[in-house]
């Protein structure tokens, strides 16, 4: 049941006429979900960072005051 | 207990400790479904007898459909959610679960319309299901464009609820006249509804990428409403400790 | 003890701007809430009016006030005026008042002869006696003034204190904002953002 | 005086203040239609054929832009936050609020629709079931542009922010209304549809102003 | 800091601030192109026929109602008569006001164009002439579409009034860009008129800063 | 002798608002503008600041004003300030100064802190002090300034009067009205409204 459906490399990128069709879906659905992954773990991270400097911030009023 | 359950998912920290846990699960599954699923499909799947090698858009096109559709019902459920009980976390999960199926929403149209090339000629019609999808998408638009608009967060975080709530009772209305208008004009056949029956190599894999597709929009979800529940909670002693200021 | 305020709270951004306020106002008593700018005046008072989500509970006669709106004159820093109106339009839907009693109003405000003019055509300071002129045509008993002496003159500021003293002689309760202390008028004050 | 009845008087005054307010949505209906042969053709089949379902979309973006103004002045001018203060639920206000918008600006813009019609040379008998469909699906378009109008109110510059909003979900009532024209234009019948389009009217009527209060509720308490 | 520089500072940080307004012009033009097919009939045929003048009406519309937010914030908050007190001339000013309004909203509009385009089955041939109909022609439409929002600043509720007042000027550009289209389709050559047009929108960037400040400056003066 | 009107004069609707104001201030003095509301204060301030359109002549070292826009300092009854924008961008946008600057400018008004706070999250009397910033940022020598005094509290009336009399000191003009006479500034009254 399991068997390869393409002699090399080459004839599965090139999927004979639909090559750059099925490609470039699964590229954007890469892009996509890559995108989404890196923009929520961005965001996460960010936020850490922007507490941590609003308590630096709040630490250096607090010994200025 | 019943209350305890909900009680606990009203509390931001307790939620985002087990979400962290969930998060992993998530995307490890959703990693390794997908990596099975989408090189099954690609390389191993037989080959489509009228649709040649384009077929092979199926494995992401239709669980993407699938997903956009589920994440506007989660969104509803959230929203009821937030109106009702007014809880916090309800808003953070509308707020995730907007962008992500929007997200999933996009990709199920660019998908749909790239596969359309190949089988159909043409890269949209106006056929039932790609309307209402476009529609769908204009609903999330919605929802994220009057949060981004809004001054104030809180007021944001109802006005969408309110929003996706008269959305979700539309959406079925919507979907019904969309199919009944197609078919009053009845435009160039070109459905996607008859499916020939599919060998179990075919779909097999599809299957795989379905669980793998909600696994991977559970892990974004979480992982999302995670940030926002850090950023919303930025005062609250627990994330204090979290991020290990310097008190 | 006909308003009650237990436990106000509010935080805005990152800061708490008042915690935990109780107070009791009874009637004839006018309160001053006071503090410099931002402190949260105008916020603990749209919180009182109900017109900002009230952490903490308002009592009047010992039933929410939420509950009995009709028994608030509101009076904020928006001008509370529609610009495109005339004036005596503007208090004939606000109050629901007839055309003599409007008519009274004007005059105690000093605006006799202006009951045709478009709001939009009348200086700040007349702007604002148009909102006041409420003042004599609702008889509702809890006065909610945000900063009233705003673009005033010397002359309308007196008959405005003349007005409060009135109300709170017929059983009224005011809670006002004000940065020059009022000089006609007896008070107590609350004062905000000194405390955290 | 009743309040429902200051609400009513004091739309008419501003009418009355202001009468081109009652013109500017045949306006813009007019010479949107009007753009439509130039920028196109004037050949008249094309224009009779396209011509309904012109008038349909122009006239909804004329109500939905002119429902910014419903709730917007009034309420950056804090006069809308007094209606809080009457002892008439909230809701019923807003109701008779858009009852009376609907009376003074949208029923006339309706009136317009038999001219545009004539303009794209559009047959009698398709113009009237045109302003049929317009008559019996105006008033959830008033409801929903209302709840547009509603939900924006403490967006930055909400512009046209409502009007993007809600136009999807218009799209069931701009598919019955199309249809009800071609079938009219087919010689089928177009009651079931009719009473559907209507269902969805009274179905808004009730339920939106509930929403549109709710709405504006939670706008004024995020202000200062 | 040069006054030029600063204005396009501020413009930038009011995109930043809110990323969403330039999206916003985008999303109204997809909404009314997907609005067509469900009005008038899914045929791919009639649609690609007509498709061009739908683009072009939307598109219209798109920048008219967008603009009504280009001088109205700054002029009720009172941030507009301030620039009467700087060292350089208010039309001066106004026109690089003007031009980055331009290259922040409308510019990304225009480039929506082959989306919609696609999606009314157009012709990639007509897209590609579409677009650069657009470009030449929507300097004009800018500068023509900030008169009608400069004149109506004073204006009670003005809303779409601008958009009303200017529609009627948009006439020749929309008959020339019509004409572009329609030879293209034929095969004929558009140079000529490609070069009236562009020369339709050289005028009015030179012209139309001026007026536009004539009209702000009336408007400063009529408020208190 | 910077300063001169001559012979202004105004009509609104049918009520004449003044007639033949002449007037000369010379450099270092304080002019406040003062009379009922209503009487036209607001608009002889902004027919002398060029925004309404004048009937009569304003020179200003013998020159008409209007020919050099950049030497007034124009503060009116509105914001001027956008919402959308932070207290910085603001600032900057206005008065072209350096970041540096702004900062001392805000501290000066008792915003310390608030740089990158959005302008309508601020208080009332926030916005205005954001707006009068602008007094220690620009060096113009004509200030005109429209009831500068509203919405801010007693401290920072003080912190305004000290920098008008600086200003004057350095031989600027400030025209000014205010419904309260300000206590700690030498000014000459020019009372409207009694006239007609
Ligand atoms: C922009 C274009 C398209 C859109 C928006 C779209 C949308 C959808 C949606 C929403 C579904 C899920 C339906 C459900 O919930 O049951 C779906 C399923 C599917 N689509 Fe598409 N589609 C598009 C183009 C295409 C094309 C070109 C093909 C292939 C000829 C195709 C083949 C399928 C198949 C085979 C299914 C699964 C069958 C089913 O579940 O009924 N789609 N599509
Ligand atoms: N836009 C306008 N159209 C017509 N008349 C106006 C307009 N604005 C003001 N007025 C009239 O001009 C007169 C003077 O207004 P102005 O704003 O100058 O008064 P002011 O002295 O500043 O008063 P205040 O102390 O209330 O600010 C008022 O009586 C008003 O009725
Ligand atoms: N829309 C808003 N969003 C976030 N914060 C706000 C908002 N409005 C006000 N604040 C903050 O709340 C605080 C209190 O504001 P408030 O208007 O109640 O002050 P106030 O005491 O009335 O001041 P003033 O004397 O200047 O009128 C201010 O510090 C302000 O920064
Ligand atoms: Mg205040
Ligand atoms: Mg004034």
């Amino acid at each position: 049941m399991i068997e390869w459906q393409f002699e090399s490399l080459a004839a599965l990128i090139a999927m004979a006429p639909h090559g750059p069709f099925v490609w470039s879906v699964y590229g954007l659905g890469a892009l996509v979900l890559g995108g989404l992954t890196w923009h929520v773990r961005h965001a996460h991270s960010h936020a850490i960072t922007r507490i941590q400097r609003q308590f630096e911030r709040e630490g250096g009023h607090e010994s200025e005051t | 207990m019943a209350w305890r359950w909900f009680h606990q998912w009203g509390s931001p920290r307790w939620f985002y400790e087990r979400a962290s846990r969930w998060q992993a699960w998530a995307g490890w599954i959703a990693v390794i479904l997908l990596a099975v699923g989408t090189v099954w499909g690609l390389a191993i799947a037989p080959v489509d007898y009228q649709q040649g090698h384009s077929y092979r858009i199926i494995y992401l096109h239709v669980p993407v459909s699938f997903l956009a559709q589920a994440l506007y019902l989660a969104m509803a459920i959230a929203a009821a959610v937030l109106l009702v009980w007014r809880m916090k976390l309800a808003d953070v999960a509308m707020q995730s679960l907007a962008i992500v199926g929007f997200a999933f929403c996009v990709l199920a149209l660019a998908s749909g319309a790239i596969w359309g090339k190949p089988t159909w000629g043409t890269y949209w019609v106006w056929d039932a299901r790609l309307t209402s999808m476009l529609i769908l998408a204009f609903l999330y638009l919605g929802i994220i464009g009057l949060r981004s608009a809004m001054l104030d967060p809180n007021t944001a975080g109802k006005a969408c609820a309110i929003l996706a709530l008269v959305g979700a009772i539309n959406l079925p209305i919507i979907k019904y006249s969309v199919e009944w208008w197609n078919t009053l004009h009845q435009p160039a056949s070109l459905t996607l509804t008859e499916k020939p029956a599919m060998p179990a190599s075919m779909w097999v894999p599809l299957l795989i990428n379905i669980c793998g597709y909600y696994a991977a929009a559970a892990y974004l979800v979480f992982a999302s409403m995670r940030g926002l529940v850090l950023h919303r909670e930025r005062r609250a002693q627990w994330v204090r400790e979290l991020v290990g200021a310097h008190d | 003890m006909t308003l009650e305020l237990k436990h106000l709270h509010c935080e805005r951004d990152d800061r708490v701007l008042f915690r935990d306020i109780s107070q009791c106002v009874k009637r004839g008593e006018i309160l001053r809430v006071a503090g410099p700018n931002g402190a949260g005046k105008t916020t603990l008072l749209r919180m009182i009016a109900g017109l900002f989500e009230a952490d903490g509970e308002v009592l009047w006669e010992g039933a929410p006030l939420s509950a009995i709106p009709e028994s608030v004159l509101y009076i904020g820093h928006a001008p509370q005026v529609t610009r495109e109106l005339t004036v005596q339009a503007n208090l004939q839907f606000l109050s629901g008042a007839t055309l003599e009693a409007v008519r009274h109003a004007l005059q105690a405000v000093g605006l006799r002869g202006y009951d045709d003019s478009l709001v939009r055509e009348l200086s700040q300071g007349q702007k604002r006696r148009v909102a006041l002129a409420r003042l004599w045509l609702e008889s509702r008993p809890l006065w909610i003034l945000d900063e009233p002496y705003t673009a005033l003159d010397v002359e309308m500021v007196a008959v405005l204190d003349q007005r409060i003293k009135q109300h709170t002689q017929a059983q009224g309760v005011c809670l006002l904002t004000t940065h020059q202390p009022p000089q006609q008028l007896d008070y107590r004050t609350l004062e905000l953002g000194h405390g955290h | 005086m009743g309040i429902e009845w200051r609400i009513i008087q004091r739309e008419w005054r501003l009418v009355m203040a202001r009468p081109g307010e009652v013109l500017k949505p045949m306006w813009f209906l007019l010479l949107v239609i009007s753009l439509i042969p130039l920028a196109l053709s004037p050949d008249s089949t094309l224009l009779a054929e396209i011509g309904p379902a012109m008038i349909w979309v122009a006239t909804l973006l004329a109500i939905l832009l002119n429902m910014d103004h419903l709730f917007k002045d009034d309420y950056s001018e804090g006069v809308l936050e007094q209606w809080l203060f009457w002892s008439r639920p909230f809701a019923w206000c807003v109701a008779i609020k858009l009852l009376t918008h609907w009376l003074f600006y949208i029923l006339p813009l309706i009136l317009m629709t038999p001219i545009v019609g004539l303009m794209l040379s559009i047959e009698a008998d398709v113009i009237a079931v045109l302003l049929v469909t317009l008559l019996v699906a105006t008033p959830a378009l008033t409801c929903f542009s209302g709840l547009g109008g509603a939900l924006t109110l403490g967006a930055a510059r909400s512009g046209v922010l409502g009007v993007l909003v809600m136009l999807p979900l218009f799209v069931p009532v701009v598919i019955l209304a199309a249809g009800v024209i071609t079938r009219t234009t087919d010689g089928a019948g177009v009651g079931p549809l009719l009473a559907l389009l209507a269902a969805f009217s009274l179905g808004a009527a009730i339920l939106m102003p509930l929403a549109i209060a709710a709405a504006i509720r939670l706008n004024i308490g995020g202000s200062t």
